[in-house]
C-alpha cells in the first residue's frame, strides 16, 4: 500500500540525513551536541531499517531496527553522557589539522570522489539505479566523514563519538543487502560494547591530566592506589 | 747440466772476477785522464781488494744478522747471474735457467740486502741511503723491464743464451731496433751502478751519496766483497749491452783459440765502452733526486720506440 | 568433533581463573591453557579424519599449520610469562589487582585468537579478528602507564578504524556471490568454489577494502603507525603474542581472500597491488631501523619488514612463493618471540623505558650474559644467516620472484643488507657500553622459566632451518592446495 | 675416499664445539690440538687429486629442506683444500700462545671456538659443488668472520671495524646471491653451470653481480676500503686466516666463474684486467704509506689480489684472442700466486702478530730493534719478506714470474690495441713488483733492524716455541712451493712453463758456501764489536734513525698525483670579531680519498633519507590517522581510475 511505493523516497531521504548528521558530528564543539547528533544518526538508520521492512516484508530488519533503537539510540550515548558528566568536561575547542569548515568542505569532495568512483566501478548496479548502489556509496562516505572526525579531534571522547558514526556508516550500507543485516547489527552491536567500555575507560585517563587520572581513578575503584611507575 | 756447462760456469764466473776490478779503474782513470790528473793504477782495483780482505772488519754493536750474511749472499747472487750472462763463449746446453728475467730479479735480491744493511746499523746515512736507493729503484724497475721486454721480443727468446746467440747471428745486417735498444740498455747500466747522473759513487758527502750511504758502516772484508759485487755487476750489464750492440768475436763452441780470441775482444770492447762510460759520466752533473724520473723516461721511451718499430717494420 | 575441544579448555580455563585465588595457580591455568591446545593441534594434525567431522569448524591444512604456529608462540609465552609477571609485580610495575585481568585477557585472546583460524564463516572472522585487536589492546595497556594507555589507544584506532573498510569489503562480497548464485554465502570454501564467476567490479572492490583492514592487522606499511610503539610499550610476554601470532591472524586473512581473488580475472591488479604494498612496507621498515635507538621498537620494525616480505611471496601467487610463505611465517614468528623474551629480560635488567626514553645499557657480557647471546642469535638469524629458516625461504621467495621482474630481488636483497647492517649498528655500542664503577645496576637473575623458551624457540628455528621434518613438505604443499593457490609445486 | 673427508670434517667440527661448550681452563690447546691434527689430515688428503688427473668426486650428497648440496673435490679445489691443511695447521700451532697472552678469559674461547668452525666453513666453500651450497657456506663464514673481528670489541676502532666489515660484506653476499639467482633461473638446476656464453643479458648481469660480490670479498680497489680496518682489528690469528685464507677462498671463487661458469670474451677479460691493475697499483701504494704493521699487510694483500686479477683478466684476453700457451701461463700463475700468497702472507700476519702482542704496539715508527730480541720470529717474517718481495728461489716469485713471462709473451700477437695493453699493463705490473720490494724493505727494516724506538719495543721478547712454529710451517712451505715448483706443475701435467729453480737455488747455496769459504780461508778473520760511526760527536740514539714516513717520504714525493694531502688548520681567537690570535693547531694528513669522496658521503646520504622515512613515526595519533584516510582515498581513486 500507500508505504510500499512511498518506501524508497522515504528510504533517499533518510539517507540523505544520516550524511547530514555525518556533517553536523564534524562541525559541532559542544560534547554534549556531538553525543545528540549521534543519537539522531542512530535514530535516522531505525526510520530507514522500518522503510526497508516496508519495502521488502522481510520481519529480520524488524529486529534490526530494535536492536538498533535500544543499544545505539539509548545505551550507548547515556554511557558515553554518564563519562563525561564525571570527567566535567564541556568544550573540545581543539582541533589539528582541519577547522570544521575544512573538514566539512573535504567531507562534500569526498562524497563526490565515492560517487564518481562507485559509479565507474560498479556500471551495471548504477544503471539499476539500485538502492544498493546508493546505500554502498552512502555508507562508503559516511565511514570517511567518521574517519575525518576521529582524525581532527584532539579528545578522545570525541574521537570514540567519530569511531561510532563509522560503525553507523557501515551499518547503513548493510541494511541494503537483504540476508545480511541481522548479522551485520549483532556484530556491530558486540563491538561496539566492548569498544566503548573499553575505550571510554582509558580516555579518561588521556583527557585529564595525570595528578586527577589517578584520583578519578580510584573513583572507578578499579586499580589501587600505589600504581608505581619503573 | 752436462761437463760443457759446468766447464763454461768455472770459466765465466773466473773471467768476470778477474776482468771487473780493471773495468772499474779503466773508467776512474778515464774520468782522471779528463780532469787532467792521471788517475789510480789500472790494477790498483786489485790492490784496494787484496788490502780490503787482510783489514780488521767492524761490526755495529746494533746490526743483527743480516750484517754479517749480506756480504757473502750478495756476491754469491751476482755470481749466479753471472752463470747467467756468457761474456766471451756461448755453451751449447745452459747450466742454470738462463732467463733474463730471474737474472733481472736476482739483481733485485742483491739490492734488498743491501738496502737491509744499510737499514741495520741505525745511522742516519745508512737509512738515508736505502730509502733513496729503494725510491729510485722502484720507480726504474718498470722501465728495465720494458727493456728485457723489448730485448725479447726482438730477440724472440727469454734465454740470455738463445738472445746473444741470435744477436750474433743477426750482427752483421746493421738494423735500426739493435741501435735503440743500446741506449736504455747503456742508461741501464748508469742506473743500475749508480753512475754520476742518478749517484756519485766516488763522494762521502751524505747530500749527493745514494749506494755509497749504504755502505758506509761496512769495513774490511765486507767493504772487498760489497766493492768485488759491485764491479761484478757493471761488468754484467756491460756484457748484456756489448753482446747485444756488438757481438763480434764470441765463441760458440768449446775451442781454445776461439775462447781466447773471443776473450780477449771482448776485453777491448770492454774497455772501449769503459772509456765511453768515462766521458758520459765526466760531461755530466749530479741531477737532483727528483728529477731523475724524468732521466728514466728516456729509457722507457726509447725502449716502447723498439717495440713500435718492430711491429711497424 | 575434536575441534569442539578447544572452546571447552577455553571456557574451564576462564571459569578456574576466575575462582583461583593464588597468583602461582592462576599462572599454571595460563601455561595450561595453550599447552593443551598445542596437543590438540598436533593431535588434530596427526587425523585428518577428523577434520570435517563439524561444519562449525572449517579445519584444513592451513589452519592447522597457523594455529600450530600461534599455539607454539602462545605456550612459550605463557611459560616465560610464568617468572616475567612475577618480576614486573615484584618490581611494583604492575599492580596485584590487575594480575587477574592480564591472565584472563591472555587466555581470552588465545580462545578468540583461536576462533578466529577455525571459523568457516567470513564476518565471524572478521569478529574474531576484532575481538583479538581489542584484547590485546587491553593486554598492552595492562601497566597501567600513560605511555602504555597511549599506546594501546593508537593500536585501538588504527586497527578498528581500517578492520570497518574490511566489513564493508565483507559486504561488497556477499553482494557479490549473491548477484551470481541468488544466495550469497559467508563461508570461505563456497565463496572460493563460486570465485571464478564473480562479477570483476564488485569483486575488486570487496578485496582491495578488506585489504584495507586486514593490513592494518599485520603491520603493512600506511598503516603500521600503530606497531612500533605498541609493541615496545606491551610487556614482552604481550608483545611477542603480537608479533608472533596476532600478525599471522592479519595475514592468514589476506592470504584466504588471495586465494578467492587466484581464479577471478582480477588476480593480476590483486598481486600488483599487493607487490606495491610489500615493497614500500619493506623500504620504509628497512630505513627505519636504521634510525632505531630503542631495543623494542627496532625488532617491531624488523617485524613490519618481514611482513612485507611475506606479503611479497603472497603477491607473487605462484604455489613455491606461498609455501616458502608458510615456511616464512613459521621460521619469522619463533625467532622474533625468541628475541621479544630476550629483550624482556634486558628490559628487567636495565629498568627500560627509562624516565629519559633512551636505553641506558651497560656491561652487557657481565650482567646478562644469556639475553646478550641469545639476542645476538636472533639478530644472526634475523640476518638470515643459513642455518636458521629465513635463509631458505629467502632464497625461495626471491625466486619466484624473477619471474615477475628481476629487479625485485635486487631491491629486496639491498633492504635486508640494510636491516642487517641497522641490527647491527644498534647490538655494537650496547655491546660495548661500561657503566662507571659502582653505579651500574644490581645484577637480576632471570627465573629458569624466563631462559627456558628462548632456548627451546632458538633450537626449533635450528631445526626448522637445517632438517627437513619428515611430513612438513607434504603438509606446506597440501596447505598450499587449501588456500586456493593449486597447480603444481 | 668420502670416509675420510667425514673424518676430518668432523674434526673441524669436533674442535670448534669443545671450546663453546667446555669452559676449562686451557681446553683450547686440546681442541687446536685436534685441529691441527685434522689440518695435517687434510693436506695429505687433497694430493692424490692434484697430481694424477682424477676425475670430478663427490663427496657428500645431502637434501637440505628442499635445495641439494653437493660437496665434491676436482683439482682447483684440491689446491685450495692444500693451502687450507697448511694453513689450519699453522694457525693450530700458532694460536694456543696467543691465546694465553690474550686477556679476557671468557673471550679466548669463543675465539678458539670460532677460529675451527671459520676454517671448516671455507673448506666448505671450496669443495661445494651446488650454487645453494656456495652461497649458504658462503654466508656462514662471513658471519663468523665478523664474530672474530669483533672479539676485542671494548675499542671503538674495532666496532668501526666490525661494523664496516659486515656492511660490505652484506652487499657482497647481496650481489653473490643475485648472480646465483639469475644463474638458477637461466639454467633451471642449482648445479655449476658450464661455459654459460656471456652474449645473453642475464647471463652478462649474472657475471658482473657474481664478479662484484667477489670483487668486494676479495677487496679490489674501489671495494677495499673496510680491508685495512677489518684485517688488522681481528687477533693475529684470525687476521692471518682471514688474509691468508679467506682472500684466497674468494679468489678460488673467482677463479671457478671465470674458467669454469662462462667463456669468456674480450670485453669483460679487458674489465677484469683494468680492475686488476688499478688495485695492484694503488694497493701497493696505500701499503707504502701506511704506519700500522698490520694494515699494510692488510693493503699488500689487496695488492697481491690485483696481481691475481691481472692473471686472470690476461688469461681471459689472451683466450678470446687465441693464444693458447700465453693464457695458461697467466691462468696457472694467477692460481699458484693465491695458493703461495696464502702461505707467505698467513706467515707475515702471524710473526707481526706476534712482534705487536711482544711490542703492545702496531705502529712502525714505535717499533725497531726486534730481530736482536726476537731472532726466530725475525727471520721468519724475513723469509716471509722474501718470498713477498718476488725473490727468486721463493714461491712469491713463480707467480709473477709466469704473469711476466705471459705478458711478454703476449706481445708476439701483431694486434696494436693488445700490445699497447700489455705495455701499460706490464710497466703497472713491474712498478707494483718494485714499489713491494721498497715497502717490505720498509716494513722489516723498520720494524726489525737497528734500535728500538719504544719502551714496549725494548722489553719485547722471544715468544714461546709453539708461536714460530706455526709461522715455521708456512716459511718452509713457502721456500719449498717456490723451490720445487717446476717438479709440482710437472706432476700437475703441465710440462715446461718453468725454469727449473730447484738447480737455480742448488747453484746458490754452493756459491755461498765457496765463497765463505774462500774468504774464511784467504781473507783476515779478525773482527771487532764498536759503535756506528757518528761522525765523532755522539752516539746514535734511536732518535736519529729513519721512521717510516721518512723512508717513503721520496716515493711520495714522486707520485705525489696519488697521495693527495689535506692541510687542516684551527684557530682560536680571545675576541669575538677574531682579530686577538690565541692559540691554533695545524696539520697535513693523507687524505683517505676513497673513504671521504666514496663511502662517508653514501653513508651519510642513505641515513638522511632514512631520518625522512622514520619522521612519519612521531608519536602523534592524528597523524597515523590522517595517513589511513589518505591510503584509503588513494585507494579509492585507484579503484576509480583502474575500473
Amino acid at each position: 500500500m500507500i508505504l510500499t511505493e512511498m518506501a524508497p523516497a522515504w528510504i533517499r531521504i533518510c539517507l540523505i540525513l544520516t550524511l547530514v548528521s555525518g556533517g553536523f558530528l564534524l562541525s559541532s564543539r559542544n560534547l554534549r551536541n556531538l553525543v545528540r547528533t549521534y543519537q539522531v544518526q542512530s535514530f535516522l538508520l531505525v526510520l530507514i531499517a522500518l522503510g526497508l521492512t516496508a519495502l521488502e516484508q522481510n520481519m529480520v530488519l524488524l529486529l534490526v531496527a530494535a536492536l538498533t533503537l535500544i543499544s545505539k539510540v539509548c545505551g550507548i550515548p547515556y554511557c558515553i553522557g554518564f563519562i563525561q558528566k564525571r570527567m566535567s568536561l564541556k568544550q573540545d575547542l581543539t582541533f589539528s589539522y582541519l577547522r570544521p569548515p575544512g573538514a566539512l568542505m573535504l567531507s562534500i569532495l569526498i562524497i563526490l570522489l565515492v560517487y564518481i568512483c562507485f559509479a565507474r566501478i560498479l556500471e551495471s548496479l548504477y544503471e539499476a539505479n539500485s538502492l544498493f548502489f546508493l546505500g554502498s556509496v552512502i555508507g562508503v562516505s559516511l565511514v570517511l566523514m567518521g574517519l575525518i572526525a576521529v582524525c581532527t579531534r584532539k579528545m578522545a571522547i570525541s574521537k570514540v563519538l567519530g569511531y561510532l558514526s563509522m560503525e553507523n556508516g557501515v551499518l547503513a550500507f548493510g541494511l541494503f543487502v537483504t540476508e545480511l543485516p541481522f548479522f551485520i547489527e549483532f556484530v556491530v552491536i558486540i563491538d561496539l560494547i566492548i569498544l566503548v567500555l573499553l575505550t571510554s575507560i582509558m580516555t579518561v585517563g588521556i583527557d585529564s591530566s595525570i595528578e586527577e587520572y589517578k584520583d578519578r581513578m580510584q573513583e572507578f575503584h578499579l586499580w589501587s592506589e600505589e600504581g608505581g611507575i619503573s | 747440466m752436462n761437463g760443457e756447462s759446468v766447464i763454461f760456469g768455472v770459466l765465466n764466473i773466473a773471467f768476470v772476477l778477474l776482468i771487473s776490478p780493471f773495468f772499474m779503474m779503466v773508467i776512474k782513470r778515464v774520468k782522471a785522464r779528463v780532469q787532467c790528473r792521471t788517475g789510480p793504477h789500472l790494477l790498483q782495483g786489485y790492490y784496494n781488494l787484496a788490502k780490503l780482505f787482510t783489514k780488521e772488519t767492524l761490526y755495529s754493536e746494533y746490526a743483527g744478522f743480516i750484517s754479517r750474511i749480506a756480504p757473502y749472499a750478495t756476491l754469491s747472487i751476482l755470481l749466479v747471474a753471472a752463470l747467467q750472462i756468457p761474456l766471451f763463449w756461448i755453451p751449447g746446453e745452459e747450466l742454470i735457467t738462463a732467463n733474463i728475467l730471474v737474472f733481472l730479479y736476482l739483481l733485485v735480491a742483491g739490492r734488498l740486502l743491501i738496502a737491509l744493511l744499510g737499514l741495520d746499523t741505525a745511522s742516519t746515512f745508512g737509512g738515508m741511503g736505502s730509502s733513496r736507493e729503494m725510491s729510485l729503484s722502484a720507480v726504474f724497475e718498470p722501465v728495465t723491464v720494458i727493456v728485457c721486454a723489448a730485448l725479447v721480443y726482438v730477440m724472440g727468446s727469454f734465454s740470455i743464451h738463445e738472445i746473444f746467440r741470435t744477436a750474433h747471428a743477426m750482427f752483421p745486417v746493421f738494423s735500426p731496433t739493435v741501435f735503440l735498444l743500446s741506449v736504455p740498455l747503456f742508461i741501464l747500466i748508469i742506473v743500475e751502478t749508480g753512475r754520476v747522473p742518478v749517484d756519485n759513487p766516488e763522494t762521502h758527502l751524505e747530500l749527493t751519496m745514494v749506494h755509497e750511504g749504504m755502505l758506509l758502516d761496512t769495513s774490511g772484508r765486507n767493504l772487498a766483497l760489497f766493492e768485488l759485487s759491485q764491479a761484478v755487476k757493471q761488468t754484467l750489464l756491460m756484457t748484456i749491452l756489448i753482446n747485444v750492440v756488438f757481438p763480434v768475436g764470441i765463441a760458440l763452441d768449446l775451442s781454445i783459440p776461439a775462447c781466447i780470441l773471443g776473450a780477449v775482444l771482448f776485453v777491448v770492447k770492454g774497455t772501449i765502452l769503459c772509456v765511453i762510460i768515462g766521458f758520459f759520466e765526466s760531461a755530466y752533473a749530479k741531477m737532483r733526486l727528483f728529477q731523475i724520473p724524468n732521466f728514466f723516461m728516456i729509457a722507457f721511451f726509447f725502449s716502447i720506440l723498439t717495440i713500435f718499430i718492430e711491429v711497424i717494420l | 568433533m575434536i575441534a569442539i575441544l578447544y572452546l571447552i579448555l577455553a571456557c574451564v580455563i576462564l571459569l578456574l581463573q576466575f575462582i583461583m585465588r593464588k597468583h602461582r595457580s592462576v599462572s599454571m591455568l595460563g601455561v595450561l591453557h595453550p599447552v593443551i591446545s598445542l596437543g590438540i593441534t598436533v593431535y588434530l594434525i596427526g587425523t585428518p579424519a577428523q577434520w570435517n567431522a563439524s561444519s562449525f569448524f572449517l579445519i584444513d591444512h592451513l589452519s592447522l599449520f597457523i594455529m600450530l604456529i600461534t599455539s607454539i608462540i602462545f605456550a612459550a609465552a605463557a611459560i616465560y610469562a610464568v617468572g616475567y609477571i612475577d618480576g614486573l609485580v615484584k618490581s611494583g610495575d604492575l599492580e596485584r589487582r590487575s594480575l587477574r585481568i592480564f591472565y584472563f585477557g591472555f587466555s581470552l585472546l588465545l580462545a578468540v585468537t583461536t576462533m578466529a583460524i577455525f571459523t568457516p564463516n567470513i564476518a565471524l572472522f572478521w569478529i574474531c579478528a576484532e575481538l583479538t585487536t581489542v584484547l590485546s589492546a587491553l593486554l598492552i595497556a595492562i601497566l597501567a602507564l600513560r605511555a602504555t594507555i597511549d599506546a594501546s589507544l593508537k593500536y585501538i584506532f588504527i586497527c578498528s578504524t581500517s578492520m570497518l573498510f574490511s566489513f564493508i569489503g565483507i559486504i561488497f562480497l556477499f553482494e557479490a556471490v549473491r548477484n551470481k548464485t541468488g544466495a550469497g554465502s559467508l563461508e570461505w570454501t563456497d565463496i572460493m568454489r563460486q570465485a571464478a564467476g564473480l562479477e570483476t567490479g564488485m569483486v575488486w572492490i570487496a578485496f582491495v577494502f578488506f585489504f584495507i583492514g586486514f593490513a592494518a592487522k599485520s603491520g603493512i606499511v600506511p598503516f603500521h603507525t600503530w606497531l612500533p610503539e605498541a609493541h615496545a610499550k606491551a610487556p614482552s610476554a604481550v608483545s611477542a603474542v603480537l608479533s608472533g601470532a596476532i600478525l599471522n591472524i592479519g595475514m592468514y586473512g589476506i592470504i584466504r581472500m588471495t586465494g578467492i581473488m587466484k581464479d577471478t580475472a582480477v588476480f593480476a591488479q590483486v598481486s600488483v597491488l599487493l607487490l606495491i604494498f610489500a615493497m614500500i612496507t619493506m623500504g620504509v621498515a628497512c630505513l627505519s631501523m636504521l634510525r632505531q635507538k630503542k631495543l623494542k621498537p627496532l625488532i617491531a620494525f624488523s617485524s613490519i619488514e618481514n611482513m612485507g616480505f611475506i606479503l611479497l611471496g603472497i603477491g607473487i601467487g605462484s604455489p613455491v612463493s606461498l609455501f616458502w610463505v608458510l615456511f616464512h611465517m613459521m621460521g619469522h614468528s619463533c625467532i622474533k618471540a625468541g628475541l621479544f623474551f630476550s629483550a624482556g629480560i634486558l628490559h628487567r635488567q636495565y629498568k627500560l623505558p627509562t624516565r629519559t626514553g633512551e636505553d641506558e645499557i651497560g656491561d652487557l657480557f657481565l650482567l646478562q650474559p644469556f639475553a646478550a647471546g641469545t639476542l645476538m642469535a636472533g639478530f644472526a638469524a634475523l640476518m638470515g644467516m643459513p642455518l636458521f629458516p629465513l635463509f631458505l625461504s629467502k632464497v625461495g621467495i626471491l625466486l619466484s620472484s624473477t619471474a615477475i621482474s628481476v629487479w625485485i630481488p635486487a631491491l629486496v636483497l639491498v633492504l635486508f643488507a640494510c636491516a642487517a647492517v641497522a641490527l647491527i649498528r644498534f647490538y655494537l655500542p650496547i655491546m660495548a657500553a661500561r657503566f662507571p664503577s659502582g653505579e651500574g645496576p644490581v645484577p637480576y637473575t632471570a627465573p629458569l622459566s624466563m631462559k627456558l623458551p628462548i632456548v627451546i624457540l632458538l633450537l626449533l628455528s635450528l631445526m626448522i632451518g637445517t632438517v627437513m621434518i619428515p611430513g612438513e613438505e607434504a603438509f606446506l604443499t597440501a596447505a598450499v592446495i587449501d588456500c586456493g593457490f593449486g597447480g603444481q609445486i | 675416499m668420502s670416509e675420510l673427508f667425514l673424518f676430518i670434517v668432523l674434526l673441524y667440527a669436533l674442535s670448534g664445539a669443545i671450546p663453546l661448550c667446555i669452559r676449562k681452563k686451557r681446553i683450547w690447546s686440546l681442541s687446536l690440538g685436534i685441529l691441527g691434527g685434522g689440518g695435517i689430515l687434510l693436506t695429505l688428503f687433497p694430493l692424490q687429486y692434484l697430481l694424477y688427473s682424477h676425475p670430478v668426486e663427490t663427496l657428500l650428497w645431502f637434501q637440505w629442506v628442499t635445495f641439494p648440496i653437493v660437496i665434491g673435490i676436482d683439482r682447483l679445489s684440491a689446491a685450495f683444500c692444500f693451502l687450507l691443511g697448511i694453513i689450519s695447521l699453522a694457525a693450530a700451532l700458532y694460536s694456543p700462545g696467543y691465546l694465553d697472552r690474550m686477556h679476557g678469559s671468557r673471550r679466548t674461547f669463543v675465539v678458539a671456538g670460532f677460529i675451527p668452525l671459520f676454517l671448516l666453513s671455507m673448506l666448505l666453500v671450496i669443495l661445494s659443488k651446488t650454487t645453494i651450497a656456495f652461497l649458504a657456506f658462503w654466508e656462514i663464514m662471513a658471519i663468523l668472520s665478523f664474530f672474530l673481528v669483533l672479539t676485542e670489541f671494548e675499542e671503538e676502532k674495532t666496532r668501526y671495524a666490525a661494523l664496516f666489515y659486515l656492511a660490505m660484506t652484506q652487499l657482497s653476499t647481496v650481489f653473490v646471491f643475485l648472480g646465483i639467482l639469475l644463474l638458477f633461473v637461466h639454467t633451471g638446476s642449482w648445479a655449476y653451470p658450464v661455459a654459460l656464453p656471456l652474449s645473453d643479458p642475464y647471463m652478462a648481469a649474472s657475471f658482473l653481480c657474481l664478479f662484484l660480490g667477489i670483487a668486494i670479498k676479495t677487496g679490489v680497489i674501489p671495494f677495499h676500503k673496510w680491508l685495512p680496518h677489518a684485517h688488522p682489528a681481528a687477533p693475529s690469528p684470525v687476521s692471518a686466516l682471514m688474509s691468508g685464507m679467506m682472500i684466497s677462498t674468494a679468489l678460488y671463487a673467482l677463479f671457478r666463474v671465470v674458467t669454469g661458469f662462462f667463456v669468456m670474451d674480450l670485453v669483460y677479460g679487458f674489465l677484469i684486467l683494468a680492475f686488476g691493475c688499478l688495485t695492484a697499483v694503488l694497493g701497493v701504494m696505500y701499503a707504502l704509506k701506511e704506519q700500522d704493521i698490520k694494515s699494510l699487510l692488510a693493503y699488500s694483500s689487496i695488492d697481491n689480489t690485483g696481481i691475481i686479477l691481472v692473471g686472470t683478466g690476461l688469461w681471459a684476453v689472451f683466450s678470446a684472442y687465441g693464444l693458447s700457451v700465453p693464457a695458461l701461463m697467466a691462468l696457472i700463475g694467477a692460481i699458484f700466486h693465491t695458493i703461495s700468497h696464502g702461505f707467505f702472507k698467513g706467515l707475515l700476519f702471524l710473526t707481526a702478530g706476534s712482534v705487536c702482542q711482544a711490542a703492545h704496539t702496531r705502529n712502525i715508527d714505535e717499533l725497531g730493534g726486534i730481530l736482536v730480541r726476537m731472532p726466530l720470529t725475525g727471520g721468519l717474517f724475513f723469509i716471509g719478506v722474501l718470498s713477498i718481495t718476488s725473490i727468486p728461489p721463493f714461491s712469491g716469485f713463480v707467480g709473477e714470474f709466469l704473469i711476466l713471462q705471459s705478458l711478454i709473451s703476449g706481445l708476439s700477437e701483431p694486434s696494436p690495441l693488445l700490445q699497447i695493453i700489455i705495455i701499460v699493463v706490464l710497466s703497472l705490473f713491474s712498478l707494483t713488483g718494485s714499489l713491494t720490494v721498497t715497502t717490505f724493505v720498509k716494513a722489516f727494516g723498520l720494524t726489525f733492524l737497528a734500535l728500538p724506538r719504544s719502551e714496549g719495543a725494548t722489553r719485547s721478547h722471544e715468544v714461546p716455541w709453539p708461536m714460530y712454529a706455526g709461522p715455521g710451517v708456512l716459511a718452509i712451505m713457502s721456500a719449498v712451493l717456490g723451490i720445487f715448483s717446476n717438479q709440482i706443475l710437472y706432476h700437475a701435467g703441465y710440462r715446461d712453463l718453468l725454469p727449473d729453480f730447484f738447480v737455480l737455488f742448488l747453484v746458490l747455496l754452493v756459491t755461498m758456501v765457496l765463497v765463505y769459504a774462500a774468504v774464511w780461508s784467504f781473507a783476515s778473520r779478525k773482527t771487532r764489536i764498536t759503535r756506528t760511526w757518528d761522525c765523532g760527536m755522539m752516539a746514535p740514539s734511536s732518535r736519529m734513525e729513519y721512521t717510516g714516513s721518512g723512508f717513503t717520504e721520496p716515493v711520495v714525493r714522486f707520485f705525489s698525483g696519488v697521495y693527495r694531502t689535506r692541510i687542516w688548520s684551527t684557530r682560536k681567537f680571545l675576541d669575538q670579531n677574531q682579530c686577538l690570535f690565541q692559540s691554533g693547531t695545524g696539520g697535513i694528513h693523507l687524505m683517505k680519498f676513497f673513504e671521504e669522496y666514496l663511502y662517508l658521503p653514501v653513508a651519510r646520504r642513505i641515513d638522511l633519507f632514512a631520518a625522512a622515512v622514520s619522521s612519519l613515526q612521531n608519536g602523534n595519533v592524528d597523524r597515523y590517522v590522517l595517513c589511513v584516510f589518505c591510503t584509503v582515498l588513494l585507494l579509492i581513486l585507484i579503484l576509480g581510475w583502474s575500473a
